[in-house]
């Protein structure tokens, strides 16, 4: 699939800080945040970077990583 | 190429073509109209009036304001041998394959210059930096004819953040010449 | 790839579909996923024009649209030949932005609540054209920057879910993307009722109201905390605060964003005067018929 | 104001209090407009406007074809169109003389494309505002209404005859004044636009191309390549499509062989070709010896009009003059391939 969104910064998850709220998921515009057994999943395919489950979560388990 | 400020980047070039007594013409291409979609905008400088309005097809030089872009197809379509990249990419000018024989490739890493000198954002504004790389790589504008037109856009501070923005942009760009 | 099978089941249990043309971070695509969820799959949507293109061609439920100067109109003609076939399993939600339903199709809208339409009109209200470069509407508050207003409005916002509650509908509700669980319910309530139902949504804009894309949600919290975006709903005429918080001073709004950056601290009293008086106003009212 | 239906009957209204108006819309604007645009012609008021050209929804875009302002051309609106950024600007500055005159008193379009003239950066020179105040002096309207009995209520049906055939008289007239108007400004501004129709590169030819609008400065280049080769083939730059020169397109028949039409617009189930073609043809059939009429849709949409099509039409043109006769009357240019563009 080609890239069709420019992005600068991506989320990661540090899945041992992260309490399983799902805000992230609740609150991401896109959809591109899920959470499932194995954690929080991002669809990078379609994360636009706008970093909403950044400033949701209340543990700060997740940052915004510049993209390569 | 970009959406960070590609359209306004233009403008100000063609505007520092303008202030050495060329003649310029800027046409945008919009993509979707939203921040962060991209956008192409073409640009023409030429010694005498410009008179065609027609998109350009066979550009001397491109200049792509997102790292995500170089990847896509759509960017390289039309670049033809002997023509000028400059491209805001992190890796060394002669790591870059565009699939054509190019006469020069210039790389910066602008959207690093970008966030030190305005901020993290979710898109940041690479235009300015771009610019500088541009003047230093093409030698078709000016730096002091492209920091009048900035200061003449955006009086005051935010004039100046986006003249050191491309200061730094002429000084950081790395050049590769065939 | 397994994170891809994951997303495309999740996109469409949601009735989204993945990538939509928004900016980062605006509020009609998370509304459009909640909503969806509320409503359920058996929904038409009709609407156009260019923000709201932008956020409604990427459903997975039928749509329609045709431009800013037709928003009820097209969604009547749905609704009308839904009855004619018999079929009432369906939803018909009509959509549009602050500009279409409150200046260009007012009299539209207007004209299907006074009618009576079966259908919920919604309008994502994001308080200015904003994908035609920030142009102010009649939506936009009082003392914001559009680059039509550089100074600020001088004019305050129009009332909208007010005006089109007088038209004697039976339901009107003002929803926000901070409050999920309320949106969902409201929107679940709006469909069960026959007649013309009114969502009033106001969709923090990160391009237009200048604030970082990662502020959204916490930009439509404030919204609703510091009771600039009170939170309620006129059910045949009677009033209902759905959401009571103890009022923060509209500063902390204010200050998120840079559309008020300009605003000297005697505008931005009387902005919170203004605010204290309609919440009075409204506390007063909490349950009391409204509609005359 | 909330929509351009509002917009048109405010400046209508404004223009009758006496005051100078402006405004500007596209596409969907212009149509939802149309019930308003009405009534400057008909209440004869000098309002100016700018149409800037954008293909109609749907099936259109954001970017520019001439079908939204062609689709008022009944209105009694003279429309004029412009080629780059100067000339609009040069334009409004005429048109309010225009409009003003007292032998005319109709509203003025100025017409130009959206994106390749909108949304194009180039150097343009602004004239100095004592020099336009001065060709441009206050305005009083003096003409309130043919027929004062009838302005507030149903007109009798005499005339409304009368008032439309004045409004068509008085646009028979606004070709002497375009020209007038354009040649005063030229000699006081140092630019000038050949009032209605402008001829370039047309000595010793046999055929010529009709442009309007912004593909007007491509085709200027193409034409000169051609001209350097040794063809002979000119341009002719429509700019007043209301009111029609009709008298200039009947000479110039006398002259040219072949006239080839770029239609950046159409009519869907027309007799056939773009609004422009018909309208010229229309001018040219009363002339015994008539020229072959070849007709392009083309930058329909907003696509771009490139050089490789300019160049395509150009030698479909040159091809009828040799051959005597015309293969297609009506091509479509867009939907052949005309291998890489450039």
């Amino acid at each position: 699939m080609s890239i069709q969104f420019v992005r600068a910064f991506r989320p990661e998850v540090d899945n041992e800080r992260c309490i399983r709220c799902g805000l992230c998921q609740t609150f991401c515009p896109e959809g591109t945040a899920l959470l499932t057994e194995r954690g929080v999943l991002f669809d990078l395919r379609f994360c636009k970077g706008c970093g909403i489950c950044t400033n949701e979560c209340p543990v700060e388990a997740i940052r915004m990583v510049r993209e390569e | 190429m970009g959406g960070q400020g590609a359209v306004l980047g233009t403008l100000l070039l063609a505007e520092a073509a303008f202030r050495e007594g060329k003649w310029a013409q800027k046409i945008p291409v919009y993509g979707g109209m939203r921040r962060g979609g991209a956008v192409t905008v073409f640009l023409r400088i030429d010694e005498k009036p410009i008179r065609r309005s027609c998109g350009i097809y066979e550009p001397d030089a491109i200049v792509v304001l997102d790292p995500a872009l170089i990847k896509v197809e759509a960017t390289r379509t039309g670049l033809r041998k002997g023509g000028i990249a400059v491209l805001n990419y992190r890796g060394k000018p002669e790591e870059v394959n565009l699939g054509v024989e190019l006469s020069k490739v210039a790389t910066i890493d602008a959207t690093a210059i970008s966030t030190d000198l305005f901020g993290p954002r979710a898109i940041p504004i690479t235009n300015t930096v771009m610019l500088g790389a541009v003047s230093r790589a093409t030698r078709w504008v000016k730096l002091e004819s492209l920091y009048e037109a900035i200061r003449r856009q955006f009086p005051g501070r935010i004039g100046e953040l986006n003249v050191e923005a491309c200061e730094r942009g002429y000084e950081s760009v790395e050049v590769w010449e065939a | 790839m397994e994170t891809d099978r994951i997303f495309d089941e999740y996109y469409e249990k949601s009735l989204i579909q993945g990538g939509n043309l928004c900016c980062p971070g605006c509020g009609g695509p998370l509304f459009w996923r909640m909503a969806l969820e509320a409503l359920g799959p058996k929904t038409i949507v009709f609407g156009d024009g260019p923000c709201a293109m932008c956020a409604i061609r990427f459903l997975r439920v039928p749509t329609f649209g045709f431009h800013f100067s037709f928003v009820a109109d097209g969604a009547t003609g749905i609704s009308a030949a839904l009855e004619m076939k018999g079929r009432d399993d369906i939803t018909v939600v009509s959509s549009g932005g602050d500009g279409a339903v409150g200046d260009i199709s007012f009299n539209k809208v207007s004209a299907a609540a006074e009618r009576n339409e079966n259908l919920i009109q919604i309008c994502v209200d994001n308080e200015a054209y904003m994908n035609t470069g920030i142009q102010k509407s009649g939506l936009t508050p009082f003392g914001a920057w559009t680059t039509t207003t550089p100074l600020g409005k001088e004019s305050p916002k129009k009332n909208l879910p007010f005006i089109i509650a007088q038209h004697g509908v039976p339901y009107v509700a003002t929803v926000s993307i901070s409050h999920p669980a309320d949106l969902k319910g409201k929107l679940r309530r709006a469909k069960e009722i026959r007649g013309f139902k009114y969502i009033h949504f106001v969709s923090p804009c990160p391009t237009g109201w200048r604030f970082h894309p990662s502020k959204t949600v916490e930009v439509a919290r404030l919204s609703v905390e510091t009771w600039i975006w009170p939170l309620y709903e006129i059910v045949d005429g009677t009033l209902r605060l759905t959401s009571k918080p103890k009022p923060k001073p509209v500063e902390e709004y204010l200050k998120l964003q840079g559309r008020f950056r300009n605003l000297s601290p005697d505008v931005i009293k009387l902005i919170q005067s203004n605010i204290d008086g309609k919440r009075e106003r409204l506390l007063e009212n909490d349950g009391e018929r409204i509609v005359f | 104001m909330e929509g351009e239906h509002t917009a048109m009957a405010a400046a209508a209204a404004a223009s009758a209090a006496g005051a100078r108006v402006f405004t500007a819309s596209a596409a969907q604007g212009i149509v939802y407009m149309e019930e308003a645009l009405w009534m400057p012609p008909g209440r004869r008021l000098p309002v100016v406007m700018c149409m800037v050209n954008r293909a109609i929804a749907p099936l259109g875009g954001l970017r520019p074809d001439h079908n939204d302002s062609l689709l008022q051309r009944d209105t009694g609106w003279i429309q004029l169109y412009c080629e780059n950024s100067q000339e609009v600007l040069d334009t409004v500055v005429q048109a309010y003389r225009i409009a003003e005159d007292r032998r005319i008193y109709l509203p003025v379009a100025v017409c130009y494309e959206g994106y390749f003239v909108s949304a194009t950066a180039i150097p343009t020179a602004a004239p100095d505002q004592g020099e336009v105040d001065d060709f441009l002096p206050p305005y009083k309207h003096e003409l309130y209404s043919l027929y004062p009995e009838d302005y507030h209520r149903p007109p009798f049906p005499m005339n409304i005859a009368k008032a439309r055939y004045e409004v068509q008289q008085a646009m028979e007239r606004a070709k002497g004044v375009i020209e007038e108007v354009d040649e005063e400004y030229a000699k006081r501004f140092g630019r000038g636009y050949d009032g209605l129709i402008e001829e370039y590169a047309c000595e010793d030819v046999e055929a010529v191309l009709i442009t309007m609008g912004s593909m007007t400065g491509t085709a200027r280049d193409v034409v000169d390549e051609l001209r350097g080769e040794g063809k002979p083939i000119g341009l002719v730059k429509l700019r007043g499509f209301r009111p029609f020169p009709t008298e200039e397109f009947r000479e110039m028949a006398m002259r040219y062989h072949v006239i080839g039409v770029v239609d950046r617009n159409t009519s869907f189930g027309s007799a056939g070709g773009g609004v422009v073609a018909m309208e010229l043809a229309r001018a040219l059939y009363p002339l015994d010896d008539r020229p072959l009429l070849l007709n392009f849709h083309v930058g329909l949409g907003g696509s771009d009009v490139t050089i490789n099509q300019i160049r395509y039409m150009a030698e479909r043109v040159l091809e009828a003059y040799e051959r005597g006769y015309v293969e297609k009357e009506v091509e479509w240019v867009e939907l052949l391939d005309l291998g890489e563009v450039m």
